[in-house]
């Protein structure tokens, strides 16, 4: 029992080294797109480990745990991938280092349909700053 | 009997959700669960259901398909590393950008696996899906190419999907 | 333990007056999911795991949905 | 011994979160904020995992599995923001 205790306790510690890192690397990257991949990646990798971890240490609780995990696995890719298109069709650039952006290219050669056209957002790059009205 | 495969399989999977989320093993909720299941598998039994024409019954893809999980997992070890790597050194060490690949998957459950995969693991992110092309962002792009792209990113993937879906 | 709660008094904190200060209506419904996610870890940690479930799904999950209705609609009256 | 890594590990994740906090609020555009959203509620799983275990009751998990289960709408919602309206 001893040793799947010590081999916990080391995962969960791994696991939230990970989920720190995602969460510096969401603070550091240049352009919305690199914190996607840090971000959310990173922190899922983190999370698997520090609930294996966890799991390890309560071995009764472990069904449920794996079904936590499942969920993570399942939605996370979702939502990113949701943010990371409606994103890019709402207009926000690519970092100014960036090699290429072949998606740019097709749309604007027209060779598929370009983003919807309902949201118009007013300053791509930066919050659009609404006056106060007072 | 396709359709009774199917439906025991879907009912079998709500039925083991049911049993987890209940967390003990008491023969009436164990009824209660397996009748709520089978109800709501009847009840939705009219719809298309995407699962319809993939055949599991194949030992071959069976053993892919296990074999799937731990090839995944250690991408994403592997791959999360690298982007860990990558974070903590002093100067950001990136190359970002947008790349197409080009899939060969025809089926739609194993292009939204792939799709999902390619976004599970780090350092490449599905942006947008048109056709038969994947917009991917990459964070160290070293081939703008859309073959060797696809090569790079896709082609481990796709050698199980290819198995599994037929 | 004491450590854990410092540190998630402090984001509930700063994540409180963030959003009454932040100008941008979307990003602050954002802020106030946050608050009651660290809000449902707390009544987590005082013992209450039913009332920290409830604030889980409505307050984290249901009402930054209808947050984003009413700025959206709000946005289309104003144009 | 194991408490005690333990509450390394969530004092570690509190960190996390602080950092993820401050991109929230420094965020120059919505989509940055929804990606700091979606790394909070994955560091806010494990913490309450965490609770979970150093206080042995086994109802804690549901809030931790309810959690998992809505966590999603909120980044997903705003996506639909952006794309069409809510």
């Amino acid at each position: 029992m001893a040793a799947l205790d010590i081999i916990g306790a080391l995962l969960v510690l791994l696991g939230s080294l990970f989920l720190f890192l995602g969460a510096l690397g969401i603070l550091r990257m240049p352009d919305l797109y690199n914190r996607m991949q840090t971000g959310t990646k990173a922190t899922t990798l983190g999370n698997m480990l520090t609930l294996v971890g966890l799991g390890l240490l309560e071995p009764a609780w472990l069904p449920k745990i794996c079904l936590i995990i499942l969920f993570v696995l399942i939605t996370n890719p979702l939502s990113s991938h949701a943010l990371a298109r409606a994103a890019h069709r709402a207009g926000y650039p690519l970092a100014a280092g960036s090699v290429t952006d072949a998606l740019r290219e097709d749309e604007q050669a027209g060779g598929i349909e370009p983003g919807s056209t309902a949201c118009q957002v007013r300053d791509p790059g930066s919050d659009p700053q609404p006056e106060v009205a007072e | 009997m396709k359709r009774l495969g199917l439906f025991l399989f879907i009912t079998a999977a709500l039925w083991l959700f049911w049993l987890v989320f209940v967390g003990n093993l008491d023969p009436q909720e164990m009824l209660v669960g397996a009748v709520a299941a089978a109800l709501v598998t009847l009840l939705r039994s009219g719809q298309p259901c995407l699962l319809e024409n993939v055949n599991f019954l194949n030992p071959r893809r069976v053993f892919m398909a296990l074999a799937y999980i731990p090839y995944m997992i250690w991408a994403i070890i592997v791959a999360n590393l690298d982007v860990a790597r990558r974070v903590v050194q002093p100067r950001l060490d990136i190359n970002p950008g947008i790349v197409r690949i080009k899939t060969r998957l025809k089926n739609p459950v194993a292009r939204m696996i792939l799709a999902n995969s390619i976004t599970l693991t780090p350092g490449t992110l599905t942006v947008e899906v048109s056709g038969d092309d994947l917009y991917i962002h990459w964070i160290d792009v070293h081939a703008q190419d859309s073959e060797a792209a696809s090569r790079e990113i896709a082609a481990g993937f796709e050698k199980y999907l290819e198995v599994i879906f037929g | 333990m004491i450590i854990v709660d410092i540190l998630i008094c402090l984001v509930l904190l700063a994540a409180g007056v963030g959003a009454m200060l932040q100008r941008n209506l979307v990003a602050s419904s954002v802020l106030v999911g946050v608050v009651s996610l660290m809000v449902s870890i707390l009544f987590l940690r005082i013992g209450a795991p039913d009332v920290a479930m409830t604030e889980a799904a409505i307050g984290a999950g249901l009402s930054t949905v209808i947050f984003l209705i009413a700025v959206r609609r709000t946005e289309e009256e104003e144009q | 011994m194991v408490d005690r890594v333990l509450i390394l590990a969530m004092a570690l994740a509190g960190a996390g979160m602080l950092l993820a906090l401050i991109r929230l609020l420094r965020g120059p555009n919505i989509p940055s904020r929804a990606v700091a959203l979606d790394v909070l509620t994955l560091i806010t799983m494990p913490v309450m995992v965490g609770l979970a275990i150093t206080s042995g009751r086994v109802i804690y998990l549901d809030v931790a599995l309810v959690y998992g289960i809505l966590s999603f709408l909120g980044v997903i919602s705003l996506a639909r923001y952006f794309d069409q309206g809510v």
